[in-house]
């Protein structure tokens, strides 16, 4: 079945409201063409969820899209914080349940495997348990392993209204490779209700019959296939292109403040109609050759 | 004495970190420098080391200096590439973990780690990074090493949110919730420190060459275990410098 | 670390009385070299445990070598049935926890996870349960979900002692790929002490390197690593050779009577002192020839 | 009316499971007849129909006929190739199987299914091939579909071992178990079965041409239920006659 869209029609078939987990970790397959169409359609109210806050994350909340991210922390690496999505934070106008990374993939996986909780040994003893106690207290609950009697901290399976997921490779069905380490992706995707697949390349599924293993996205699973080069730019695709270094620094000096943060939207989301006057405000294909990835390098 | 090799604070505390390491340790590592130490221990006294990133890498072997774990440029060579479900579950939580290598914002008397938030958490705060892995990391390794800048303000009696907690209030508070192991080593720009083994109260082992207890106690926001005897730290050996400088870090990014 | 040993010293690491998870599923990738080794070498009381029983359990419970086994039912699918095992069922001479396939890797996701326990809507209201509440009443226990208080049939983790795996590619470390669907394997190697693999090549660790989305055994937890062809003969190995047919029919006939199953010990495993003799037993390089995989097929 | 079809008894099983499958169900599927069933389906009205293997297979499509789903045949040109706990944990037990297709040695009056042995399990027995993942697709799957021979012995009031539960003892069981779903229909090769909404018993739907009500109870080892007007099962069309033959099945292993 050809599920094949263009990231406008993806993009809309998500109501307001919606928990999207998304598929970013830091500066790397962040979907960053998906967040900016969803500003431009004016989606509001989200929920957002990821093990590690990327650059996704902090565009939707700088462009003020979401009211609730559950995620394990995060930052732009060596660029700086997650700026707009501190400052929700600091200022309370988002509600943040802040988990660790395995507690973040441990209720994917709970989701994933249709179970009814999981029991982990992280977050005790911790003030992120604390909080979350206090912000989420219907994630968490303590029980007793019926084996030992010893007790343990329970969290509540997680299962996102639609994972959005950036790959390298994905066929008309949404069958979807990932090259490079995949993180919680496999997991947002079996515990969401369904998966918007965002991908570099699009290839018959004969290609995906060759290499079978390699199918981490089940196509059976995914509602839409986007087929659209550079969505995660600035941040990197292993293998296909490198982060845009300039222009994540240019996002991470906009971030810091509101006003250059809206100074920022308006320029690159709201001044463009879409994913391709984008890339060509940035300089088209002379500026994106400079990003392709080294074949051997993978960056 | 052979010659004076001159070293800077931060290659000092990787090579301090490198010499915690025992051959054959499986061990989760932060970015920064940890990863410079354990790289370090790998290419010398700890080859069969195995190196583990959270989000999915065993064992790489980079040659650019990323800016983070998710830089495609830290992943280079791996051996392994997965998941968080493979490397922070079937590892870590699985109980694989000789050692967990981390950084952080602040750390206290009893080597709880702070990386989410300086302030008041229910007032005026400035958030900053969160848990990431660090949080499991600290919960089930077999035992932490921790690195951090000997500055007042990252060395506190209490830290002002607890992201991955060491000994927590200490004594026995650590096992009661739970967890095993827990911090052995934190290694600051002056010195390096243990626990005691009843109180759990971050104790001084030794002391870097060219500082002096005064330096060393002077510049922490709280006091720790002074044992009559400390120590000066061993200083880096010139092979373990140029291994740094000319293999690791060659951008001078985490030890210049 | 160099960990490549003969498989007669790698069958010398495991005391009689261990549990060893093996690597078959009915007639593909089944431990067979192994199984015939562990025989010779007079290993006894061993605990079995896979998701699908497969020839290379039969072959060790024909030999005596086994006292349990813990799996979710198996046969040599239309060659017959695992007459050994069986037997020694009907027989009382081995004790059998006999699971789902699903309960069976649960109870391995558990071990591998580090959970102390792990919650499945399979098994209730069935005879495998009732079984099992007698025949292992340590392995499965009730639990009410502390969110919303529905009560949860729960399993024990597994730890087997040594996992047992053939695998088409591993480097001299441990690393190792499976081509073709891995069913319990990865789970079975996580959950274990160490493990034990079995390769039809072994490469070097930069071919490994090249390709680390495939690595699913992570050499640090490999113990030992045996590089012997046909290893799985007469089962098959996808991508490297198919079943042998006429042998496992061979042996499907002689595992029906006790007598049967003794005259092809004597012949097949007892008669050779290694592998390399058993593969000229069956006809050398020229009948194994017949058995390569189309590169196509994979069969 | 056209031509008459030339079919077998397992031809027109296999084309009635096919006609039970909607066009973009996912179908977790044992060996045997239920896959040539299944093939058929995607060949013909349901092109969309995923195909799961438990071992770790998704949408194959072999051009051989294999010995059971650990044959490599079965593999051919598959879209995935995974694990158990990816087949039957994320996709089964995660709540997305709509069918679960399944044979057995026995079926009874709720349709519980034995594959597990014969005789008395507390006594004397022949133990056969155990469960696999039929209990695991009997439990989770939104509704089951049985293929088994008409035989006396096949078919009985109350199997002699529960491997997979259909509707266990009837009415209400199956639900207070925590088990969703259950048995949709039965098909034999004289005829199918569907099950009383409030009883959980088997009922007559359909009885295949050629065949009378008689030969149908005659053959069983319980009484079903059997409404007033019982149909004739609609034949299978020359074309999936063919398709079985010369596509699905042309050694005549499974519908021969």
């Amino acid at each position: 079945m050809d599920k094949v869209v263009t990231l406008s029609e993806a993009v809309a078939s998500i109501p307001s409201g919606s928990h999207v987990a998304l598929s970013g970790f830091a500066i790397t397959r962040a979907t960053m063409a998906f967040a900016a169409e969803v500003l431009r359609q004016g989606i509001r109210n989200l929920t957002v969820s990821q093990c590690v806050g990327a650059m996704d994350a902090d565009l939707l909340v700088g462009g003020g899209a979401v009211s609730r991210i559950l995620y394990g922390g995060g930052s732009l690496d060596r660029f700086g914080r997650l700026a707009c999505v501190n400052r929700a934070i600091e200022e309370g106008s988002i509600v943040a349940e802040e988990y660790s990374s395995l507690s973040m993939v441990f209720r994917y996986v709970a989701g994933a495997l249709g179970l009814p909780f999981i029991t982990i040994r992280s977050l005790r003893g911790s003030d992120v348990l604390k909080h979350l106690e206090e912000k989420a207290p219907s994630a968490v609950a303590y029980v007793d392993d019926p084996f030992t009697g010893e007790k343990w901290l329970a969290l509540r399976p997680l299962n996102p209204d639609v994972a959005v997921v950036q790959v390298q490779v994905a066929d008309p069905e949404g069958n979807a490779w990932i090259y490079g380490p995949r993180w919680d992706n496999e997991e947002q995707v079996k515990a969401s209700k369904r998966t918007i697949v965002i991908t570099e390349q699009l290839v018959p599924t004969e290609v995906i019959r060759r290499d079978p293993e390699r199918t981490v996205i089940h196509g059976f699973r995914v509602s839409h296939v986007v087929h659209l080069p550079f969505s995660a730019h600035p941040t990197a695709v292993y293998r296909v292109y490198d982060y845009d270094a300039d222009h994540i620094r240019l996002y991470a000096e906009a971030a810091k403040t509101p006003e250059g943060m809206r100074a920022y939207l308006d320029k690159y989301v709201y001044g463009v109609k879409d994913h391709w006057e984008y890339l060509e405000l940035l300089g088209g294909v002379r500026h994106l050759t400079k990003l392709a990835a080294d074949p051997i390098l993978g960056y | 004495m052979g010659t004076e090799v001159e070293y800077t604070p931060f290659e000092l505390m990787a090579v301090a970190g490198a010499r915690e390491l025992k051959n054959g340790e499986i061990v989760a590592v932060g970015l920064g420098l940890p990863v410079v130490a354990t790289f370090l221990a790998k290419r010398t006294h700890a080859p069969d080391i195995t190196i583990m990133f959270e989000l999915g890498v065993i064992d790489p072997e980079p040659i650019h200096t990323g800016v983070g774990l998710a830089d495609p440029r830290v992943w280079y060579r791996s051996k392994v590439l997965s998941t968080f479900v493979d490397m922070l579950g079937g590892v870590l939580h699985g109980g694989r973990v000789d050692v967990g290598f981390l950084g952080g914002l602040e750390t206290d008397a009893y080597g709880n780690l702070n990386t989410t938030l300086l302030g008041d958490p229910k007032g005026k705060f400035r958030h900053f990074v969160g848990s990431g892995g660090a949080n499991d990391i600290a919960s089930s390794s077999k035992r932490t090493i921790i690195i951090i800048r000997h500055e007042e303000r990252k060395l506190k009696e209490a830290v002002s949110f607890i992201t991955s907690p060491g000994y927590i209030r200490g004594g026995q508070e650590r096992a009661q919730a739970g967890l095993p192991g827990g911090p052995s080593r934190v290694i600051t720009d002056k010195a390096i420190f243990g626990f005691d083994p009843e109180s759990k109260r971050m104790t001084l082992l030794s002391i870097h060459p060219g500082c002096t207890l005064e330096d060393v106690l002077g510049t922490m926001g709280f006091k720790p275990i002074v044992p009559e005897h400390v120590p000066f730290t061993e200083p880096p050996t010139a092979e373990q410098v140029r291994i740094i400088r000319e293999e690791i870090d060659p951008e001078g990014i985490y030890s210049g």
